[in-house]
């Protein structure tokens, strides 16, 4: 008679669940969109970027920013506090909002804003992918078309909210859609010209060496950094929420979690776009190349960490324009996108167009 | 015949037969014709481009046709409240609508009540006024620029502008004893002399800020963002900046040459060298240059005062109908200390009768004030006119043909300052 | 089961009393009480509710040199986002209405700083006909006098609120239901009367 | 600073040009008052505009209640010429405190706008033909009490203050005292 | 005599290119602020900035000195300093009493521009230079006599807060400066 132990069994049972909890962390679709880059990561990205982001123009202030909650860490809790404040304070439907669209605009704005998260690579390895190998082959396309959505829900948040400076808010908004989208989406499909691939793994790929495309072009690169400038009200371009103008814009009327998974949604945008222009001008995962069949820690969470750190300094960067400019008027910004940034998109484009041609 | 007062027949708001300068909309705009869906915005007064006032815009799109500023929300009677108090008490009392500018805003009055005494303050009271004056326009001006930096999203200006106030403030606290209700000038003279080292403190200030100005024009004013947003908005033209009667930097933006400095000098203003720049565009741009050109000239002014302060040290900064005839306790005092003791006859002083009529050049303009006593410890009437009061009129013809995102623009390169325009 | 009038009831024990535990459980495993009131002291946001002159020494606090943004106040502009409001000086009778109005459109749990003289007993405007008693249209917690009071006082209003709300101001009103130590004063007239009608 | 001389040549010049639109000229600190009567103030607005005075610094109305009438008058100015700059000029006319219609002097002087608006909500002079008259700083019913009117009295408090009943300060003080 | 001279200016224009270098010096100008801050904030409640004797703070009355000649409530332009009659034995005629005036102060009204301290003929009222206190009722902000005559103590630096100072630099502002134990000001 087999003897079992009852040690051996409990360590297969630990073992087993581990491994199964493991393998349902690194189950791609799971870990992307909800572990790194998703939700986890954004949210710890976006609280230290808010906290950088007062920190860093107080410095240019002449003062401190955030600093009593926590002298030791520099006011680093401070995010967390007002996160709390937020989640428990009490939340405000005014009587004459469109419910439905009222409460389930923010959540879907702040889901729709992760997506594009979900179908990109952040590592070479293939098991590590999302999507299907065919789906892969579009990647760009999907992640481009993915981030076209989130906006739609701002539109209908400020349409709810029967405020009009809601409503000028979100017509605001529904100007400035137009007017970046399509420089941010030829600004990233220049590389696709370059490379020949929709792929994002070739993109990256291709970088190897340091032969960035952001630095072979740069044109490009500028027009879809200005473009997420746009989409996502970062500074000089802090227009659909012009606090001075029109109160806090389609969020007026937002209190409690509400207006917290609100100003979360404009930052976690901020981040699927940083994560996309890293894949597709900073290099992505280099100059780290994984074994082909490395396991979870080389091959999935070493790549995405680098994506990740680089996605930073992206934000930071953005983040730190609040320091030096003001706010752009709405039909300047217009103009700006429709006549250099656009322009500079399709200059952008041509570069990389003819770069596929010699490369 | 007989008169209701709140009869029918006042007349209603009207645009269209109104004519303003040369034509009948301000240069480069036109006002269109509110459709059957007008959508009105009400601006203020909880509204952070708005300050403590109410403006009504109706907007056709994005497009403002109509503005009607709703002013009175800090409206603290003060002309009322003047009539049943001393004459000194009315000193603090008229300080208080614009607290950031006080010896500007309490000079007039005290200058007034001086013509009706007929007499004079003594030569280093003046320049002791001078000072604070001088001292308060550049804190007034920075103020300004920081709310004008808020107001375009520039929070930096707003720091910046705030930060470097505090060395003003620094200033005049030491001068005067209080951050910014100073309550300095008084019936005959200033109420504390200069204490040791303001002079040294005068001069490393002067140093700074000549300096901090260079660093704002690169982050604020030729910053191109910045730029786009002031340039070409808000246009007054000459003319119409002369018919609205726009008072200080605002006019002086439009190319008119007015300065009470310049025309009525008054206190010891005609003994110092300055400039009074005048620009010619009459935009947001120009309003905002003339400030930082302002700036520098009292900079100018506060350099040639601190050696006439200097040289004048050790007098009497008191008239002597005040002075001459103090116990020597006072004089021990003001030994010690440098503190003006007051007479206890001005808490019941007594003014001939007569009207006298004062104006002087505050930080946002001209401040006038129309005293009338009849000869009792009390004013008959005040009339006070506030610069902001006067500039209030440029929001209904400045922003209509603006758009909706120009009305902080426009607002904030006026200066406006509301508990100064409601008194 | 059938109770005494025959109606049908299901038993699904004592809903009040289940709350009641869960809610006991919540701040006594979880400090959710000690977590709340930290949050909310170190996020106080004042609304951006400017009413009068004291406005300048409220931006000084803000400004670079004593800087009021350390204790994690920052002034916000939509009400529904604030918690805070700094009622800076005179209110006039047409302020009122804007006072009260922001008031209630502030989610709770909410405070009030009075700053200055003319908040208090009206000031040097005691016996102006326009203005009104801050204190009689919303609730204020701290009162800080000067005309206007110095940076450092407003800071030492901030600072004395945070140890307010330290002590379980805040929770009591979200864990418990109970009324803020300060009620609000009932309104003998309506201050926007004149402007309803 | 103008001298009294200067003062006295330019009222001279004032009452030449004016002729008998005006019914007296004083000088007073400061200012040059010309009064005219009710029925020509417009017509002498208007010559005082072809002179040169662009703006009004000041509409003051004083409340002459003994006299029963009220005293509206229109402190103006030039900024375009610099020679009349230095000068200001009020133009006085009367009007019984039961019957305050003046015409309106908007039209000429469009600065005058507010604060015509200001004198009707606080005095309650109807300013007639004026574009919009409306009360400007007050909410309407507390400008229905034409508070700068002098029956319209605020009062003042007294320097006395009452001990407070349970603070028994007075024996301390004797105490002390002695 | 030298009146003031009007001087005609112009904006500066910039072009589309200069517009580029002008975001160069934009960026770069918050850069070197953002590596080299220029920082003088106060950390308030662990920091105090100790008040210049010229300060008008608090009042407090000495109440030897007093004469009670009403002075200072004649002159106080907000009724917040006002009289309080005592009824205290004459000591020449025992029957009928003696009344005398003190001055009282209701901080609710004050607003410290110290007119009564200027006006008092023997100087029975000074400034203390505090100011950072604050309240919590209304009715305890009324001094009557007795506490009229204790200096209030500033509550930060009764916390044991450190006392500094601001000095004037030509070159970065205001700066501040530790004070050191036994200093004076």
């Amino acid at each position: 008679m087999a003897y079992i132990s009852i040690w051996t069994l409990t360590r297969d049972v630990i073992s087993t669940v581990f491994w199964g909890i493991v393998k349902l962390i690194f189950w791609p679709p799971i870990y992307q969109f909800v572990i790194i880059p998703g939700l986890v990561a954004a949210l710890v990205v976006v609280i230290s970027i808010i906290w950088f982001e007062r920190k860093a123009a107080a410095r240019v202030q002449m003062r401190y920013g955030p600093l009593e909650v926590s002298p030791k860490l520099a006011g680093y809790l401070q995010l967390f506090a007002d996160l709390i404040r937020y989640s428990f304070q009490e939340i405000i439907i005014p009587r004459t909002a469109d419910i439905i669209p009222f409460i389930t605009s923010p959540f879907f704005a702040l889901l729709l804003s992760l997506l594009p998260l979900a179908v990109i690579p952040v590592s070479p390895v293939k098991w590590t992918w999302p999507l299907t190998l065919s789906a892969m082959r579009y990647s760009v396309l999907i992640a481009a078309a993915l981030t076209t959505l989130s906006p739609i829900f701002i539109v209908a948040m400020g349409w709810a909210s029967n405020n009009r400076f809601s409503t000028i808010g979100s017509m605001r908004e529904s100007f400035l859609i137009t007017a970046y989208e399509l420089s941010a989406i030829i600004g990233i499909f220049s590389v696709v010209a370059t490379v020949h691939s929709f792929d994002f793994t070739n993109i990256v790929n291709f970088q190897g060496g340091g032969k960035w495309l952001g630095l072979i072009n740069p044109i490009a690169l500028l027009a879809a950094f200005i473009a997420t400038l746009i989409s996502t009200s970062a500074f000089p371009f802090e227009i659909s929420d012009a606090e001075n103008e029109i109160v806090a814009g389609p969020f007026t009327e937002y209190s409690g979690l509400m207006y917290g998974v609100n100003m979360g949604t404009a930052y976690i945008k901020r981040w699927a776009m940083s994560v996309l222009i890293v894949l597709a001008f900073l290099g992505g995962w280099r100059p780290y190349i994984p074994p082909p069949n490395a396991g979870y820690i080389a091959g999935y969470l070493v790549p995405s960490l680098i994506v990740s750190a680089k996605a930073v300094v992206v934000m930071a960067l953005m983040s730190f324009l609040r320091a030096v400019y003001g706010r752009y008027r709405i039909d300047q910004a217009l103009h700006i996108s429709w006549k250099y940034v656009f322009a500079l998109a399709i200059a952008g484009f041509g570069l990389g167009i003819l770069e596929g041609y010699l490369l | 015949m007989i008169i209701d007062m709140q009869s029918s027949e006042v007349p209603r708001l009207n645009m269209s037969s109104w004519e303003i300068g040369e034509s009948r909309y301000l240069p480069g705009m036109e006002i269109k014709k509110l459709g059957k869906e007008k959508f009105v915005v009400y601006i203020g007064p909880q509204h952070p481009g708005s300050g403590h006032m109410r403006i009504i815009i109706k907007v056709d799109g994005d497009v403002i046709v109509e503005a009607d500023p709703d002013l009175g929300y800090v409206h603290r009677t003060m002309e009322k409240l003047s009539e049943g108090r001393a004459y000194i008490k009315i000193i603090p009392l008229v300080e208080r609508m614009a607290i950031l500018d006080a010896c500007n805003a309490t000079l007039p009055y005290v200058e007034a009540v001086e013509k009706l005494l007929g007499l004079e303050a003594p030569e280093r009271a003046k320049y002791l006024r001078v000072a604070l004056c001088e001292i308060n326009r550049i804190a007034s001006h920075l103020y300004g620029f920081g709310i004008f930096g808020v107001f375009l999203g520039h929070s930096t200006m707003y720091m910046w502008g705030f930060g470097d106030r505090e060395i003003l403030v620094e200033l005049a606290e030491k001068l005067t004893g209080a951050r910014l209700t100073h309550t300095y000038p008084i019936f005959g003279g200033v109420r504390r002399d200069a204490p040791q080292n303001f002079t040294d403190n005068l001069r490393k200030a002067i140093r700074y800020l000549r300096k901090r100005l260079e660093d704002y024009r690169r982050m604020f004013l030729d910053n191109p963002v910045i730029r786009k947003r002031l340039e070409g908005v808000g246009i007054v033209s000459k003319r119409a900046a002369t018919d609205l009667g726009l008072v200080g930097p605002n006019l002086r933006a439009s190319g008119v040459e007015y300065d009470v400095r310049a025309v009525e000098p008054y206190e010891a203003y005609d003994e110092f060298d300055f400039e009074i720049p005048v620009f010619e565009e009459g935009d947001s741009l120009a309003r905002a240059w003339v400030r930082v050109e302002e700036i520098k000239q009292s900079l100018r002014i506060l350099e040639q005062v601190a050696d006439k302060l200097d040289k004048t040290k050790g007098q009497q900064i008191m008239h002597d109908r005040f002075w001459a005839k103090v116990p020597p306790l006072y004089k021990k005092v003001f030994e010690a200390e440098g503190r003006v003791k007051l007479m206890p006859l001005f808490a019941i002083l007594r003014v001939p009768k007569g009207r006298a009529f004062a104006r002087t050049e505050a930080g946002r303009g001209e401040i006038t004030y129309y005293i009338e006593s009849d000869g009792k410890d009390k004013p008959y009437r005040v009339r006070i006119v506030s610069p902001s009061y006067r500039n209030a009129i440029m929001f209904k013809y400045a922003i209509p043909g603006h758009r909706v995102a120009d009305l902080p623009a426009i607002y904030g390169s006026f200066d406006y300052f509301p508990p100064e325009a409601d008194r | 089961m059938d109770d005494s009038d025959g109606n049908k009831k299901v038993y699904v024990g004592n809903l009040d009393e289940s709350a009641e535990r869960a809610r006991e459980l919540l701040i006594k495993g979880l400090k959710l009480d000690k977590i709340i009131d930290w949050g909310t002291t170190f996020s106080l946001w004042p609304i951006d509710l400017t009413t009068s002159c004291c406005g300048c020494e409220f931006a000084a606090t803000w400004g670079p040199r004593f800087d009021a943004e350390r204790y994690g106040a920052l002034p916000w502009l939509s009400p529904r986002q604030t918690n805070l409001i700094v009622i800076e000086g005179t209110i006039t009778r047409k302020m009122a209405c804007a006072l009260r109005v922001s008031w209630e459109q502030m989610p709770h749990p909410k405070f009030a700083i009075a700053m200055g003289t003319c908040a208090l007993d009206g000031g040097l405007f005691y016996n102006s006909y326009n203005i009104v008693r801050p204190w009689k249209i919303i609730p204020v917690d701290v009162y800080v006098p000067g005309c206007p009071p110095r940076p450092e006082a407003l800071a030492r209003a901030i600072v004395e609120l945070q140890r307010i709300v330290k002590k379980g101001e805040a929770s009591k009103t979200i864990l418990r239901g109970m009324a803020r130590s300060k009620p609000t004063p009932k309104l003998k007239e309506d201050p926007c009367s004149w402007w309803w009608g | 600073m103008s001298s009294n001389d200067q003062l006295k040549n330019f009222s001279e010049k004032l009452k030449e040009n004016l002729g008998d639109l005006i019914s007296k000229v004083e000088i007073h600190k400061g200012f040059i008052l010309i009064e005219t009567h009710i029925d020509k103030v417009r017509e002498t607005a208007k010559k005082l505009k072809e002179i040169g005075f662009d703006h009004v610094k000041s509409v003051t109305v004083v409340d002459r209640m003994k006299d029963g009438v009220f005293e509206v008058g229109y402190h103006v100015s030039s900024y375009l010429n610099k020679d009349l700059a230095k000068y200001v000029v009020e133009l006085v006319t009367t009007v019984p405190r039961d019957k305050p219609l003046v015409p309106s002097l908007t039209d000429i002087w469009l600065s005058a706008e507010f604060q015509e608006r200001e004198a009707y909500e606080g005095f309650g002079i109807i300013f007639k033909d004026h574009p919009d008259l409306r009360p400007i700083l007050l909410a309407p019913p507390v400008a229905e009490l034409k508070p700068m009117r002098k029956d319209f009295v605020v009062k003042e408090e007294g320097i006395y203050r009452e001990l407070p009943k349970k603070e028994n300060v007075s024996s301390k003080v004797s105490e002390k005292k002695g | 005599m030298m009146p003031a001279k009007f001087v005609h200016k112009k904006t500066p224009k910039i072009g589309v290119l200069s517009s580029i270098g002008k975001n160069a010096s934009a960026l770069v100008l918050g850069l070197k602020y953002f590596f080299e801050p220029n920082r003088f904030t106060l950390m308030y409640p662990r920091e105090y900035i100790v008040l210049d004797k010229r300060y008008r703070g608090f009042i407090v009355l000495i109440k030897n000195k007093c004469i009670g000649c009403e002075s200072c409530a004649r002159v106080c332009p907000t009724g917040a300093m006002k009289m309080v009659k005592f009824e205290v034995p004459n000591p020449k005629n025992p029957e009928k009493k003696k009344i005398v005036k003190y001055p009282t102060i209701n901080h609710q009204r004050c607003v410290y521009c110290g007119f009564c301290v200027d006006i008092c003929p023997t100087e029975a009222l000074y400034h203390v230079p505090v100011h950072d206190v604050v309240y919590f009722n209304l009715a305890d902000m009324i001094q009557y006599v007795e506490s009229f005559q204790k200096e209030p103590v500033s509550p930060t630096a009764a916390e044991g807060a450190v006392p500094v100072k601001y000095i004037f630099d030509p070159e970065r502002g205001l700066v501040k400066v530790r004070i050191k134990e036994g200093e004076k000001q």
